[in-house]
């Protein structure tokens, strides 16, 4: 049985495993690192429960092998608030009731993080599109969209204050 | 209706953030599959891909082989222990593993313990086992031919695949209503096996203790406590006594209904467990959860309406096939076999009704868990929303006047249905009135008028529900015996800040949040200083969980009962330290004053704090109740949807373009968890409606085994829900409350299927069976010479 | 699932018949079919492997044959238990070979085939592509098997 | 769901790849691994090694020469969608990349891979036979290039040598005056099509078809080519009388309004249905998927043709 000496970082933080062939990533994350935000809903890559940010790009990790993963950076729902605790979207499914069971809500908030980064102001319509690989049994979406929304309000806000803090200091 | 607490207490009527949210958000959850025991073993389940035949032979030496694998359990190993079989929740049996037949594909056959899950799997792979296939029975209607296999052989006396014959009402005062009724509707109509689908599916962690005898068991199940008491049932042979047994529920990832029964993978997971004396875990991937278990509905419904010429109903007549595939292996109330399936007279009033159901046992998986529906209610409305819109075809009238014109007037209530019900309260026509408002009815109308004219296909469909809920008062409803009331525990800090525990357990639907409310209403103690704990059955008080929409009805209303005693207690407390009688007190949320001297006041929080330091004389110390609350009746909820579809004449695809909810489910604890409730609830609408189904080719293979053809509905299918909201308290629940946790999911199936029927009406179509798939819709289309 | 299946050979049809009713000959011209040992006068002990691009599916288990002479038709029943939980496979198969007026002759084989477990509930027409891929197979080796069998018996 | 054992190899170079492939029994070719790893986790599939080409630089580029459009090996779906070439000048194919699977899928899909696979299921190979794309495949000996009519053989079956791996696919740059689009029929996101057409017609300046190209996808056990909807509208006139420089105004509406235009859009889609050899399954009858290769073909030629002239 070939096993791999692999290196990835999680989150910020170097990591390194011995790994088989064939272990499955969101194995790596959950068992070997015990990150266990990162689930696991249907193993057929349907309902990105397991949904992780692989180099950036929202990816459904129980279809990727671990050793597939050497040398990149994983994000996972651990690490996307920031110190001050709740990232705008985390604090987006909370006010908006974006959330019942809780169990799909990782792999949403890593898509959405992943959208809001390269969409910062998206319409329902792309929000639906984006979240159409995560499946959510309990929330009916309608409030995750809200969710999604209230994060890109919020988080728009930040930077044209923080826009507006850098033109006062050039003018 | 505002609500009578500040938003700093947040009793009832407040949107309150839920307080479990935070741990959810951030990934630090505690599900099933987190749970990590030292020592801890793996276990996975070898599963018969046949659904009927003698098993020759189980080779398990190559299993043993495999690096990590430690043993292989089959029926015969059981079969020692004589836990091999284990009844079912409505008192049949049901095997764990087999020792010489499988009955259903899928079923568990044996199982590997290994020291990882990988290595389990790879075991699973190398048992060999030698099937002798048998011709399965899938169709239940030819399972009660008279030459069909009998299937339960190990049932003494079973002679026919027939479980039961169950019926309601008075068949002869229901047929004479019929011979003179002007205008007899009828439907045959399938409501197909579905399955719950949760994201997280089902597993355990079993961990014997062998010193002392001990066992501790975290399982998804939503009823932990009637768990502890089957499992103490099953397995108190081996020693295994209650007392010894502690079921714990960790977070779980939706249940609606699939996480109530037993399944044989828990108890071989204990069986294991016991047998190693090490921690084993068992978690099923999504084909098994698919194809195993938790699976609901399978109703084969003839019914029938009796009306005068103008559309007045008369008469109901239902006859009903139900495959419960082996084993009645429910989760219903056991002198409820059909469930509330007699609640079918739904929102009318009529003279007569009649119901009867024959189930039937087939070659498929247990059947019968409530797929978010209060046992059959989903069958029941269904059956009734779709022949009303029959009946309002046949006799040329508008489906949503018609409803109207048959509604129960809300002067009638409390409403004794024909079937048997005493219903707690209503008011359908503001319902109606409301979601025919906020949707554009008459607009809708027209324009669908004019779309027709062109041969475009627009359908409106309206459905106005009665759902049945909160089981149950003590007198009706048990399971296994145990009545079903609920419970609550509250024990007030001498800080005030306060402990509550529950005989229920929380899904998703928010418990730690509308509890804390609850108390908040009552002992004014702000909610966020209430923590809620449910789901250890060693420290919760004994409860029979949640499902059925029960919670609110039942824990709820023993934590607003058992805060009332406290909030008595408090008072004689209140009226020491302000030196006055008890009936000199006046009460507002989080504080007494005294009558005509409202400056004069103690906080409950000093009430608290002199519970443990400055007692009246003769009182006990401390502030805590307990409430073992067993409803008077149940609760009535109701609503109105109404749904607007445009069906492509090219494909048959169907597209939901506008529903509105209109629900009332009584006073409202916190408005944006019911909203959330509401939207879920109705996805799970939408998903049977148009999506899913579980069907079975001839020899029984499973054929939506996995997410590729069980379709979940993703947020492309899914329409931006429309909610809205009318009041009718319950008066007999304490805090005038109703269940909403399943209105969605039984009151859109039939206006999302009304609203496709609507749309084809005038070509002559009067039913589709669900889900509504597009190939069905097109077939019609076809046949009428409308497709494109 | 029945799957009915016929063909036309330009070959006599006692030569064909000869082929199909010997369970080694046939085994040989059917693809990923082995024949390993005989139980009794009509039971074989065989196997057969399934190969479909990426996807492997390998059975084994028994095959018996019921022959009549007279007729040139056979009832073939195969039931094979699947590696690693892949699932059972039944077929009764009637096959007939009819002369035909030109000298050659008709095979039918009309099939009852049932397939249990994860190839079955996949779906998307597995078990008819898959028989019906077998069956163009089989049909081709066998021609060319009677052509090398003509060949041989040029002189 | 765990995968059967094997052993994974991620070469570094693409020689080093080929002779991997030549030296190692039962391997197996992986690029994003989005069919494969769930066919191995489904332990349908197990291939004692897995070739890794995911960490072979150069083949991750998508680029316009030589009057092809180059995709390569590594290319994936999500890649496709952001191209602005694609967007331009081949909208065929970000309409096919837009309905595969779903956007996360999509992030690691390669489309090289969607067609290697050999699934009559997937959605590009009726798009690359309706485009006439060449495979090239690369294999010990060099590369050579595989004409996308004879690279599809039925149900996961290949032209592809068992030594060779898909390196690139080449698309003809179509010409001024060419359209293209992709009608899928699912029953949800994610879902294999019911049915899905990929139409590409050239138009010359007085509004004739001059080039057709059809593709079927799950209509067969191969993606097919209806050559005989291609015939049916090779010649026909899309544009009255002044030509399609005289219509360029309101481009859309006079494009199929041409006497005789839905006669002819009905004959060929009518061609496409004639073609295609369905089986019955979960989506449908044989009658129902046949009249959906009618119906989705009608679609995407008329949104092929209102592209062609909004281009031309």
């Amino acid at each position: 049985m070939a096993t791999h000496q692999i290196s990835v970082t999680v989150n910020g933080e170097a990591h390194a495993a011995e790994v088989e062939s064939r272990t499955l990533l969101v194995h790596l994350i959950r068992d070997d690192l015990r990150l266990t935000g990162t689930h696991i809903g249907c193993d057929t890559t349907h309902c990105g429960a397991c949904t992780v940010l692989l180099d950036g790009k929202p990816t459904k990790s129980c279809t990727v092998l671990a050793v597939q993963a050497n040398g990149t950076e994983i994000a996972t729902v651990e690490g996307l608030a920031g110190a001050d605790g709740m990232h705008a979207l985390q604090e987006g499914f909370w006010e908006k009731h974006g959330l019942q069971c809780g169990f799909c809500t990782p792999g949403m908030l890593m898509t959405g993080a992943a959208l809001l980064e390269e969409n910062p102001n998206p319409s329902e319509a792309e929000i639906r599109e984006a979240i159409s690989g995560n499946l959510c049994r309990c929330t009916g979406y309608v409030n995750i969209v809200k969710a999604v929304q209230y994060a890109a309000e919020k988080m728009g806000a930040a930077a044209e204050t923080a826009n507006a803090a850098t033109d006062g200091e050039d003018s | 209706m505002a609500p009578k607490t500040s938003a700093d207490i947040c009793g009832m009527g407040h949107s309150m953030k839920r307080k479990e949210d935070p741990r959810f958000l951030q990934g630090k959850g505690n599900y099933i599959d987190d749970i990590v025991l030292p020592g801890m073993l793996w276990l996975d389940i070898v599963r018969s891909p046949i659904a009927y035949g003698k098993i020759k032979g189980i080779d398990s030496s190559k299993a043993l082989e495999v690096p990590g694998v430690l043993a292989v359990l089959t029926g015969k190993d059981l079969e020692a222990y004589n836990l091999h079989w284990m009844p079912t929740l409505m008192s049949d049996t049901q095997m764990v593993l087999p020792t010489d037949t499988v009955m259903y594909q899928a079923q568990e056959v044996a199982a590997v313990i290994a020291t990882s899950r990988y290595a389990a799997a790879d075991g699973v792979a190398a048992v060999e086992v030698d099937y002798e296939p048998m011709k399965p029975v899938i169709d239940p209607f030819k399972a009660l031919e008279e030459d069909a296999p009998v299937l339960r052989t190990d049932k003494e006396g079973q002679t026919d695949n027939r479980i039961w014959h169950w019926e309601a009402g008075d068949k002869e005062a229901t047929d004479k209503v019929f011979e003179e009724a002007d205008v007899v509707v009828r439907e045959s109509m399938h409501v197909p096996r579905i399955h719950v689908a949760s994201i997280e599916t089902c597993g355990c962690v079993a961990d014997f203790n062998p010193v002392e005898g001990h066992l501790t068991v975290y399982m998804t199940t939503q009823a932990p406590h009637a768990i502890r008491t089957v499992l103490a049932l099953v397995a108190g042979h081996v020693g295994l006594s209650e007392e010894k047994i502690r079921v714990v529920s960790p977070d779980i990832g939706g249940g609606f209904g699939g996480k109530v029964p037993v399944y044989p993978g828990y108890v071989v997971a204990i069986a294991a467990s016991v047998v190693l004396g090490k921690p084993v875990k068992w978690i099923e991937d999504r084909m098994e959860n698919l194809q195993a278990d938790s699976f609901a509905r399978d109703y084969h419904m003839d019914a029938e309406l009796a009306a005068d010429a103008d559309g007045k109903i008369r008469g109901l007549r239902i006859k009903t096939l139900a495959d419960h595939g082996y084993s009645d292996a429910q989760a219903a109330p056991s002198k409820f076999p059909a469930g509330l399936f007699s609640i079918c007279t739904g929102s009318y009033d009529m003279e007569q009704a009649y119901a009867e159901v024959d189930a039937v046992y087939t070659n498929k998986p247990p059947g019968g868990v409530a797929y978010r529906c209060s046992f059959r209610v989903t069958e029941a409305v269904h059956c009734m929303e779709r022949v009303v819109d029959t009946l309002a075809h046949k006799v040329g009238k508008d489906p949503a006047q018609l409803r109207e014109e048959n509604f129960i007037p809300k002067e009638a209530f409390p409403y004794q249905s024909p079937l048997g019900w005493e219903y707690d309260s209503g008011d359908y026509q503001a319902a109606m009135d409301k979601a025919r408002e906020m949707i554009g009815y008459d607009d809708l109308r027209r324009e669908q008028a004019e779309k027709r004219a062109r041969g475009e296909l627009m359908g409106i469909g309206v459905c106005s529900f009665t759902e049945v809920l909160g089981a149950g008062p003590s007198k009706d409803f048990d399971i296994l015996g145990i009545k079903m009331f609920d419970s609550a525990e509250v024990r007030v800090h001498p800080t005030g800040k306060a402990i509550a525990r529950f005989g229920t357990k929380s899904q998703g639907q928010g418990h730690e949040t509308t509890y804390a409310q609850i108390i908040a209403e009552e002992l004014g103690l702000p909610a966020a200083h209430v923590q809620v704990e449910e789901g250890d059955t060693d420290t919760a008080p004994y409860g029979l969980g949640t499902y059925a929409s029960r919670s609110t009805p039942t824990a709820g209303a023993a934590g607003a009962m058992a805060a009332r005693q406290i909030r008595a207690k408090a008072a004689k407390i209140a009226a020491h330290l302000m030196e006055v009688s008890e009936e000199d007190l006046d009460w507002e949320p989080g504080k007494f004053s005294v009558k005509g001297a409202p400056d004069r006041s103690v906080t409950i929080q000093d009430c608290a704090f002199a519970a443990y330091t400055n007692l009246p004389e003769g009182l006990e110390p401390g502030l805590e109740a307990t409430n073992y609350y067993d409803p008077p009746n149940l609760t009535f909820p109701f609503g109105t949807y109404i749904c607007v579809v445009d069906i492509d004449r090219g494909t048959g695809e169907v597209t939901v373009r506008r529903f509105v909810a209109v629900d009332d489910c009584g006073n409202i604890i916190n408005p944006m968890i019911v909203q959330g409730q509401i939207h879920g609830g109705l996805t799970q609408g939408i998903g049977p409606a148009l999506f899913e189904e579980i069907p079975y080719d001839e020899d029984g293979n499973n054929l939506a085994g996995s997410f590729m053809d069980y379709l979940v509905p993703t947020s492309m299918e899914t329409p931006a829900w429309e909610t809205g909201h009318t009041i009718t308290p319950s008066p007999h629940h304490p805090l005038g409350a109703k269940g909403v946790g399943e209105s969605a999911t039984v009151g859109a199936p039939p206006a999302i299927a009304n609203a496709v029927v609507d749309a084809l009406a005038h070509l002559g179509v009067t039913h589709l069976d669900i889900p509504i798939t597009p190939d069905k819709v097109w077939e019609v289309l076809n046949e009428k010479g409308v497709a494109e | 699932m029945r799957i009915e299946e016929g063909f036309t050979i330009d070959a006599p049809a006692a030569e064909v018949w000869a082929i199909l009713s010997d369970p080694r000959q046939l085994s040989e011209l059917l693809p990923g079919a082995e024949i390993t040992e005989r139980i009794d006068d009509t039971t074989w002990e065989g196997g057969m492997t399934v190969k479909v691009g990426p996807l492997v599916a390998a059975y084994t288990g028994t095959v018996s044959f019921m022959l009549n002479e007279e007729e040139r038709s056979a009832v073939v029943r195969a039931l094979g238990q699947g590696k690693a939980g892949m699932g059972t496979a039944e077929m009764t198969m009637n096959s007939r070979v009819a002369a035909l007026p030109d000298g050659g002759c008709e095979v039918t084989m009309d099939s009852d085939v049932t397939v249990t477990g994860i190839l079955a509930q996949l779906g998307r027409g597995m078990t008819q592509v898959v028989s019906r891929r077998m069956l163009q197979e089989f049909v081709k080796r066998l021609t060319s098997a009677l052509e090398n069998e003509a060949k041989e018996a040029e002189p | 769901m765990i995968p059967p054992q094997f052993d994974y190899h991620a070469p570094g170079g693409l020689d080093e790849a080929l002779g991997l492939l030549g030296e190692l029994d039962d391997a197996k070719v992986m690029s994003g691994g989005q069919s494969l790893l769930p066919m191995m986790k489904l332990r349908l599939a197990s291939p004692a090694n897995i070739i890794d080409i995911g960490r072979i630089p150069g083949l991750d580029t998508i680029e316009e020469r030589d009057g092809c459009l180059r995709i390569g090996a590594l290319v994936t779906e999500a890649q496709l969608e952001e191209s602005a070439a694609v967007a331009e000048r081949y909208p065929i194919l970000l309409d096919t990349a837009r309905v595969i699977a779903d956007p996360l899928v999509r992030n690691r899909a390669t489309v090289c891979g969607n067609i290697a696979h050999g699934d009559p299921a997937n959605d590009h190979p009726a798009t690359m036979l309706a485009l006439r794309a060449h495979v090239i495949a690369t294999g010990p000996g060099g590369e050579r290039t595989i004409d996308i009519d004879d690279f599809f053989h039925g149900l996961f079956m290949t032209a592809l040598g068992e030594d060779e791996i898909l390196t690139e696919l080449h698309i003809p740059v179509p010409p001024a005056g060419s359209g293209g689009a992709y009608v899928k029929l699912e029953r949800k996101v994610g879902d294999y099509a019911v049915a899905g057409v990929a139409v590409q017609l050239t138009l010359d300046d007085d509004g004739k078809v001059t080039r057709a190209g059809v593709g079927l996808t799950n209509l067969g056990f191969a993606p097919i080519r209806a050559t005989a909807a291609e015939e049916t509208l090779l010649g026909a006139d899309f544009v009255p009388a002044g030509g399609l420089r005289g219509a360029i105004e309101k481009i859309r509406d006079a494009i199929t309004k041409a006497p005789g235009a839905d006669e002819v859009i009905a004959a060929a889609a009518q061609a496409a249905a004639d073609m295609a050899e369905p089986v019955e399954d979960r989506r449908g009858s044989v009658e129902y998927k046949r009249n959906m290769a009618r119906v989705l073909t009608a679609r995407a030629i008329r949104q092929a043709l209102a592209r062609a002239g909004a281009g031309g």
